[in-house]
């Protein structure tokens, strides 16, 4: 039966109105100090940019999602492998790690590729009976060849120096330069997969997307050589100056003393807000970027094929193509997202790659601002990331208000000692909340 | 004189805010063929739809044999034995034909398998499908899947909307004999029909809908006959 | 123009299109017929690259197109619509038409950043295109409507006119007449010769309605289990015995009875008697005009 | 007798383990596919309602070991399980009176039905947490054991030994049954065709008279009663902490995707690929080849552990390449 | 004066169930200070508590920043995991000037770091405890051992350090392979260590967690039945876990001889929160070690009393052992030196870590038994 599914007009003011909402929500944390917020600028801060990194991630989720109906569940790999620029970019050299073993490396991924390009090619031209066996063939010898290659230069590099380095190095570049290099590099990956994986459809996309990811981080955990993997990489450069050198710097210890403000804090303040404008600067080129293409014939064939891929294909879009360009993009976005979040972080610890935090949470930023629409996507993100941080304090402050009532006794004290688990129902209840009230996103898709 | 077995009067609603059906009406005597015709996106569909429950009526009035059922929900009115066949979406694609059939006979109690042979024995195309999935059959043994899943009901009014669209003259024939057929046993049939001479010719009473509303009201032999409902609503 | 040979399509066991051949002469309105589940469908979506072929071979214009994906086959001027209306349910009527013509300067990432104005003009006279194609089909006060709001019939005529929005060789209509009002199909049935006459297009009609079908087509192809039954002009195709008794049939027999029954003295005129021709059976009088 | 050796090394480390995890796996992906199938949204919840149910066992199994009830050999959280589920069920018919409900009536995407699943997920998990607290909780009784390493090689004089436990048995059996009846149900009952009916076209179930909240009603108690049965076998065999359950959802979501949505069938097979592809992949065959008469250098493992999930993730998609909607052809919305 | 001292902890996550433990340790050294009102003229000492998930860099920032930058607090105790204490460290505890002293971070990554001596921890770098446990094992006389490690920064550094020094002494190590936390079923790996074979498993990883799912497994099934135990593995639970299956197991962690162990067990008791909990001890150590600092630095300052840190914890002075927070307040007034003993028998060796002193255990008769120290 026709779907009586009705598009709720949705005020023009909407969108404008929610993020004069969010910015009262980050004024209020910036200044007001109660149960509820923090009144420090620099925790505000802190979130913003976090947030505006999680902006991004769920800029490429949604061009994946929204404008194409791609269930990209792997989103944590994409990420790890752009965060995984920095530390190759712009880290300083290891001494002796090249010459261990570094070209060996490199000739050994380039056999490991060769023979996967090789065994594509011959399912391709190939038929009949001895497909399969070549196939095999081409695979084993390609594998045997490549670790031959690969094991005792990797062993190489991890034993030297392996308590503190045992990486192959970065090259010292700028920082910045590594986030259009995390881009590429989850841009290359993704490419790789879409050509494997993007003819299933949609929960079946995703369960072979969330395997790539868990994947790309296995690898990103247990290949010590590329960035020590779980003894975690540290210490990578700054596009800012550090606060340290910035509370020894008399003209900042003056000028923060015209605000009033003692130079520690201001120090922290002045390089959040940098990294606020940069990662701002950033997400409005996308945002402006993407908002270009949406409006326009390309982001109309992109509806087309997300509405219906027979009757597009049939209309002449090459509907493969398509998904595969939005794939790349869009996780060249994510993985640029990796690389600022990183950065941010001056770490590098691929543990803490999970799925439940770096492909859910941003899912869920992504619908509930809105799938398919840039603004919506980038609101419902910021908002999100300021819940996930604040639950910690409002679920454990809810908590006291509801045992208040309660008699002292076993089971205020065993309310009160699993206050901190209340941050997950906080969570959930904000989310259902606003999912009821917008079912279609914050501020839904026109 | 009785009331009508079915009467839907003065309906007034649509999907939003704007009013699909403006003041229709539609009446079916018990045993008797009634054909709804218009163009397309007249309201001929939702105003099925009214009548079965499953569109919000701003106004007007559903009553089934002179009972009140313009605020049961469509499966208390199934109870009531009403059937319909939607225009789209008619089937259970994931199961099998015979499975479609049985799922019509949900609300039954009594033993079906007369009916279900009945079905098959009025579409020996579909028949020989039986254990197929009815979404892998081609366009014209869906809608004969449809009508026969509705017919396996056993309804007291049976709402029909364009169940010939796509199925071969043949079957088409075999179809409108069967409603014939059906309705002599006393049951209801309201239909809608862009296949409007040949469901005309067997109506008992013929609606003419344009843009909601009751455009012309008469028998079907009257509508036929009548050179301007013709040129303007059944092709020349 | 398209040729098929011998063409098979199994569904595990079974044989939907059986050794098929069939040519579709450049320049003609070709009609296909058949019972249901004649595999008609089928075999359009085989031709128009949906489904690949079991075995057997499409060549259009001489060149081999089996096994073409649908998109290669659009650019090279085959269009198709579908049996169930595919609309883009999301987008607007007018958008769903927009996003027809291939090729369009801003379908490419990089010319939306950079070439905007290019696109305007484009879109303007794309917007005018698809307005005209709404006002011939009726439906222009649709023009904002998202497409899955749509009626039945609607929907259906919104399949047509995504045709004919681009310049096409040959249209491939998969019962376009299913559930559109017929003073509106003998409209179209007009815009089709129109096309055929004017533009050149070659057409291949599937349909059920047999007013339509003798009015436009000619030759008429008959299929029935996947084999081509019989072809020959509409006429001598109503005629053919094998084909009244496997798809035309012979009129209502109840109808029939009833009125032999009761209404004998009436003398129906156009109750059709067991034996005589379709096209008495199907409601003989009124032949549909020429001009509408 | 190095042959036997060799087999039951195998048995004893790859077959029974690998056995026992995936009927685990599939149990869970039994409840997953069966929510998938008819209410058309992957519940991100079914880990949590796992957890919860679990809890809610081991509530009651305290319970009747206090009043001194047991079932002799078999744990006594059989005895309660009924008792779980039940209240479990009410639970998530709480769950989705208050919160699907409403997506449905306004006709959804699945994906935000999805998002709202991981509302819950998250409330759940918090409840569980404050409920029963987040340490580790053991709560088999009876025999751990039907046959221990020691019994084996003492009975049979082999070098190496063959453990079977309890719980290993009982989630086999308990599988096999409920794909069963579930199959079984699903095909051949009135309510479960109801089920399928609803889960293909809602209007029409609507339209032949069925009424679509007992449907829902009916999917949610069942997928209840599974999760909570699933959980609690888990919980026996491994041992109760409420993180793990979250853990363990990756794995049964890929299992019954691996064997196709909505089919019970493909949520079983589901479940043995990814159990044995974990376990037999990363297996190091060294003990093996020496007892066949080979000496070998290395440990001829094929990839080491670490790799495990990615093992079992990449033949996963190697199954969905050949196979795009899972091996017994699932559901996709 | 009213001073805050944070608590930074995984108090949700994969660590989530030592966390309290840890959290009741130390809000006890502070609340000893503060009821002892001996603290900087009679200050009192309120604690702050932040989840940083242990996991979530970016989390564990946001948590860190809001305790300092926010609710003031002069001290971190805390990060819990070593890549989240990192980032929480880099980005605001240097750069505020904030002191934070771990309880269990012990990547020996956070030997190198540069923290403008804001950073100590109470619990040793795993690189010398590879060295111990090495001994250890070859003392028993097993010759032959299969490792198997929780995959993180702690577990890889452990092994890795126990392999090397194992081999160098004369061991063989058949296999060293990762487990990983939290996952649902553990019998690859043991099938893997169980074909690799040797007389005994090491299992560097925590005892509610993989480590023992794999001992779990290893039962069994029969793989193993010795086990060596270090540091995340010894502990109360295991014992009455597995009980008289861990007969011929052993191990050792970093604690205290005797003295302050056992004191800090009566004060937790009483307290109600099991003190030989994983870190309990550490935490408590590096409440009071910040809080002595103060006073003998005069000041709450951060920047101040970092540099009293070192002088508190070692020699010379008089001991100080848990419960006796007041006595060495005391002590630092009147401006005398104290050697902080605590729970866990605090020694700081540069760059501020623990220097550990391991006490040797086994499970005979399916208990906890203290055999030795080294
Ligand atoms: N995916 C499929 N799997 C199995 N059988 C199929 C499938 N698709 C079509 N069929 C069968 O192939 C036959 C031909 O179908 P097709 O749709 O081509 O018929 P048609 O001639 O277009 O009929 P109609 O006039 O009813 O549209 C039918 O019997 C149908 O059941
Ligand atoms: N779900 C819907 N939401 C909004 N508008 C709708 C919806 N379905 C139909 N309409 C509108 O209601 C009008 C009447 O539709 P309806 O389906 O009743 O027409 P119909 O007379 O059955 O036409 P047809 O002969 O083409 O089937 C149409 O203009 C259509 O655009
Ligand atoms: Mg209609
Ligand atoms: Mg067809």
């Amino acid at each position: 039966m026709s779907n009586t599914r009705q598009a709720d007009a949705v005020s023009a003011w909407r969108a404008p109105i929610l993020f004069l909402i969010l910015v009262a929500l980050f004024v209020a944390e910036g200044s007001f100090r109660n149960a509820l917020f923090s009144g420090s600028w620099n925790t505000a801060l802190a979130i913003l940019n976090m947030g505006l990194i999680s902006a991004v991630m769920a800029l490429g989720v949604n061009m994946q999602w929204g404008y194409a109906g791609l269930f990209n569940a792997g989103v944590v790999g994409f990420l790890a492998l752009g965060g995984l620029a920095p530390v190759l970019v712009s880290t300083a050299p290891v001494q002796g790690a090249w010459e261990a073993g570094g070209p060996r490396v490199l000739l050994a991924l380039a056999v490991g590729l060769g023979t996967l390009a090789l065994a594509a090619q011959v399912w391709k031209r190939m038929s009949g009976l001895l497909r399969v066996p070549a196939l095999i063939a081409v695979l084993v010898l390609g594998f045997v060849l490549y670790r031959w290659l690969f094991d005792p230069a990797v062993m190489a590099i991890e034993a030297n120096n392996s308590a503190a380095a045992g990486n192959i190095g970065g090259l010292g570049w700028p920082v910045l330069l590594s986030w259009p290099v995390g881009a590429l590099f989850a841009a290359a990956a993704a490419w790789g997969v879409g050509k494997v994986a993007l003819g299933l459809r949609s929960d079946y996309l995703a369960i072979a997307t969330l395997g790539i990811g868990e994947i790309i981080v296995a690898i990103m955990r247990n290949e010590e050589w590329l960035s020590r993997g779980v003894k975690n990489f540290s210490g990578i450069p700054r596009p800012v100056p550090y606060e340290l050198d910035l509370q020894g710097n008399p003209d900042f210890v003056a000028r923060a003393a015209e605000w009033g403000l003692s130079p520690a804090l201001a120090s922290g303040i002045w390089v959040k807000l940098l990294y606020a404008g940069l990662f701002g600067a950033v997400l409005l080129a996308l945002i402006l970027l993407a908002e270009l293409a949406l409006k326009s014939p390309w982001g109309r064939m992109m509806r087309a094929i997300r509405d219906n891929e027979t009757a597009a294909e049939a209309m002449g879009k090459n509907v493969t193509r398509r998904h595969l360009q939005i794939f790349v993009i869009g996780s060249g976005v994510i993985g640029l997202a990796g690389a600022m979040m990183v950065t941010l972080d001056g770490l590098l610890s691929p543990n803490s790659f999970n799925p439940l935090r770096y492909t859910f949470l941003i899912w869920v930023m992504v619908i509930v601002g809105g799938s398919g629409n840039n603004w919506g996507a980038a609101l419902g993100a910021i908002l999100i990331w300021f819940l996930w941080i604040k639950a910690e304090v409002w679920g454990p402050e809810f908590m006291r208000l509801v045992t208040g009532p309660i008699p002292e006794g076993a089971l205020r004290d065993h309310l009160l000692g699993s206050a901190p688990h209340m941050r997950f129902i906080a969570l959930g209840l904000v989310l259902l909340l606003m999912l009821r009230f917008a079912p279609r996103g914050l501020v839904p898709e026109k | 004189m009785a009331e009508p077995y079915l009467s839907a009067t003065a309906m007034r609603g649509g999907y939003g805010k704007a009013d699909i059906l403006n003041n229709c009406t539609l009446t079916v005597d018990g045993g008797q063929i009634a054909v709804i015709v218009g163009p397309n996106g007249a309201g001929k569909s939702t105003a099925m739809k009214a009548v079965f429950g499953m569109l919000n009526l701003r106004e007007g009035k559903v009553t089934l044999a002179g009972e009140d059922i313009t605020h049961l929900t469509p499966q208390e009115r199934v109870r009531k034995g009403m059937g319909f066949v939607p225009q789209t979406h008619n089937i259970f694609p994931t199961m099998t034909v015979e499975e479609n059939l049985e799922m019509g006979a949900y609300i039954r109690e009594d033993d079906f398998r007369d009916t279900m042979a009945q079905v098959y024995d009025l579409f020996p195309a579909v028949a020989d499908k039986r254990k197929q999935y009815a979404g892998e059959l081609s366009g014209g043994q869906r809608q004969q899947v449809a009508v026969g899943r509705a017919l396996m009901t056993k309804p007291s009014l049976l709402m029909l909307d364009e169940p010939t669209a796509g199925v071969s003259p043949i079957v088409m024939d075999e179809l409108f004999d069967r409603i014939i057929e059906v309705a002599r046993t006393g049951i209801s049939i309201l239909m809608v029909e862009q296949n409007a001479r040949q469901a005309l010719e067997i109506a008992d009473i013929g609606y003419v809908l344009v843009q909601g509303a009751n455009r012309y009201t008469d028998t079907g032999q009257a509508l036929l006959a009548d050179p301007e409902v013709r040129r303007t609503f059944l092709g020349g | 123009m398209i040729q098929v040979h011998d063409l098979h399509k199994h569904f595990g066991g079974f044989c939907a299109v059986d050794g098929a051949s069939l040519t579709i002469e450049q320049g003609s309105i070709t009609g296909l017929i058949g019972p249901n589940g004649a595999g008609k469908s089928t075999l359009f979506n085989v031709i128009a690259g949906v489904l690949k072929p079991t075995a057997g071979r499409v060549t259009m214009a001489g060149e081999d197109i089996t096994g073409l994906p649908p998109h290669e086959l659009f650019h090279k001027g085959l269009l198709r619509t579908f049996q169930l209306a595919h609309e883009f349910s999301s987008m607007t009527v007018r958008e769903n038409l927009m996003m027809v013509p291939g090729g369009q300067c801003g379908e490419t990432l990089l010319n939306t950043w950079l070439r905007r104005g290019r696109i305007r003009q484009e879109e303007r006279e794309l917007r005018k295109k698809a307005d005209e194609v709404l006002e011939f089909l009726t439906i222009s006060h649709l023009t904002h409507e998202k497409a899955g709001n749509l009626s039945g019939g609607q929907k259906k005529l919104l399949e047509l006119g995504r045709t004919m929005m681009v310049d096409a060789r040959i249209v491939f209509l998969d019962e376009v007449g299913a559930g559109v009002n017929r003073t509106l199909l003998g409209t179209i049935g007009d815009a089709i010769v129109r096309l055929n006459k004017e533009r050149g297009y070659t057409f291949c009609v599937i349909e059920h309605d047999m007013d339509f079908i003798g009015r436009l087509c000619d030759p008429v192809i008959v299929m029935a289990a996947g084999k081509v039954l019989a072809q020959g002009s509409a006429d001598s195709i109503m005629k053919n015995e094998a084909v009244i008794e496997a798809y035309l049939g012979t009129g209502l027999k109840n109808k029939v009875a009833a009125e032999v029954a009761e209404e004998a003295a009436f003398g129906e005129s156009h109750g059709a008697q067991p034996g005589l021709g379709a096209e008495a059976g199907r409601g003989g009088d009124g032949k549909p005009a020429g001009d509408i | 007798m190095d042959v036997l050796n060799a087999l039951v090394a195998i048995l004893n480390f790859v077959v029974i383990p690998a056995a026992s995890y995936g009927a685990q796996l599939a149990l869970g992906a039994l409840g997953v596919t069966l929510i998938y199938g008819i209410l058309r949204f992957s519940n991100f919840a079914h880990g949590d309602t796992m957890a919860f149910g679990a809890a809610m066992v081991i509530l009651i199994t305290w319970g009747l070991q206090a009043i001194g009830i047991s079932l002799g050999p078999l744990p006594t959280a059989l005895l309660a399980l009924p008792f779980g589920i039940a209240v479990t069920a009410l639970f998530t018919l709480g769950t989705d009176r208050a919160v699907y409900r409403f997506y449905r009536s306004k006709r959804s995407a699945p994906i935000i039905l999805v998002m709202a699943s991981v509302g819950v997920m998250f409330i759940m998990n918090g409840l569980t947490r404050l409920i029963i607290g987040v340490d580790e909780i053991r709560f088999d009784d009876g025999a751990r054991f039907v046959i221990t390493v020691q019994q084996f090689r003492a009975w049979t004089g082999l070098s190496e030994g063959l453990s079977l436990r309890v719980s290993q048995v009982l989630t086999l059996v308990v599988t096999a049954l409920a794909c069963w009846a579930l199959f079984r149900f699903l095909n051949r009952s009135r309510a479960g065709k109801a089920m399928r009916a609803y889960s293909d076209n809602e209007d029409l179930a609507l339209l032949s008279g069925i009424d679509p909240e007992r449907v829902v009603r009916l999917t949610w108690i069942i997928a209840t009663a599974l999760a909570v049965t699933a959980g609690t076998l888990y919980g026996l065999d491994k041992s109760f902490k409420v993180f793990n359950y979250f853990q363990i959802l990756l794995p049964i979501f890929a299992a019954a995707i691996v064997g196709g949505l909505g089919n019970p069938l493909g949520a079983v097979a589901g479940g043995f690929i990814v159990a044995f592809s974990e376990v037999a992949v990363t297996y190091p065959w060294r003990k093996i080849a020496t007892y066949l008469g080979f000496q070998p250098d290395g440990l001829l493992q094929l990839l080491s552990t670490e790799y495990k999930f990615a093992v079992s993730f990449v033949i996963l998609i190697v199954v969905l390449l050949f196979r795009p909607t899972g091996l017994f052809r699932g559901k996709s919305v | 004066e009213e001073i805050k001292m944070g608590i930074s902890l995984g108090l949700t996550g994969p660590l989530e169930s030592i966390s309290p433990a840890m959290q009741k340790g130390a809000e006890l050294a502070m609340k000893e200070v503060s009821d002892s009102g001996k603290l900087l003229d009679g200050s009192t000492v309120t604690p702050v508590v932040a989840d940083n998930t242990c996991i979530d860099a970016a989390a564990s920032v946001a948590a860190v920043t809001r305790l300092v930058t926010a609710e003031g607090v002069k001290g971190v105790m805390g990060g819990m995991c070593s890549g989240e204490t990192i980032a929480s460290l880099e980005q605001v505890g240097v750069p505020q000037g904030v002191v934070m002293i771990s309880p269990s971070a012990t990547s020996p990554a956070l030997s190198t770091i540069d923290d403008k001596g804001f950073f100590f921890r109470t619990s040793p770098s795993d690189a010398r405890q590879g060295d111990v446990m090495a001994d250890i094992v070859l003392e028993r006389g097993i010759n032959s051992v299969a490792v198997t490690y929780t995959n993180n920064d702690y577990g890889k550094g452990l092994a890795d350090s126990f392999a090397d020094a194992y081999k160098a002494k004369g061991g063989t190590v058949t296999v060293v392979s990762a487990h990983d936390d939290g996952k649902a079923d553990y019998s690859a790996e043991v099938a893997a260590l169980a074909a690799a074979g040797g007389e005994a498993l090491v299992v560097a990883g925590y005892a509610d967690q993989g480590g023992s799912g794999i001992i779990q497994g290893s039962l069994d099934t029969g793989a193993f039945e010795t086990f060596v135990l270090p540091d995340g593995m010894v502990n109360n639970v295991l014992a009455e876990k597995f009980g008289a299956q861990l007969e011929t197991s052993f191990g050792q962690n970093p604690s205290a001889e005797g003295e302050g162990h056992d004191k800090f067990d009566t004060l937790a008791k009483e307290a109600g929160f099991d003190g030989t909990s994983a870190y309990a001890g550490e935490s408590y150590d590096a409440s009071a070690l910040m809080l002595l600092a103060m006073q003998a630095a005069k000041s709450s300052d951060p920047k101040v009393y970092k540099d009293k840190v070192m002088e508190v914890a070692n020699e010379p002075g008089e001991k100080i052992y848990p419960g006796e927070l007041a006595k060495a307040l005391e002590l630092l007034a009147a401006g005398q030196d104290v050697d902080y003993v605590g729970a866990t028998s605090v020694e700081l060796i540069e760059p501020g870590e623990s220097a550990g002193v391991y006490r040797e255990v086994d499970f005979k008769g399916g208990k906890l038994n203290v055999v030795g120290f080294r």
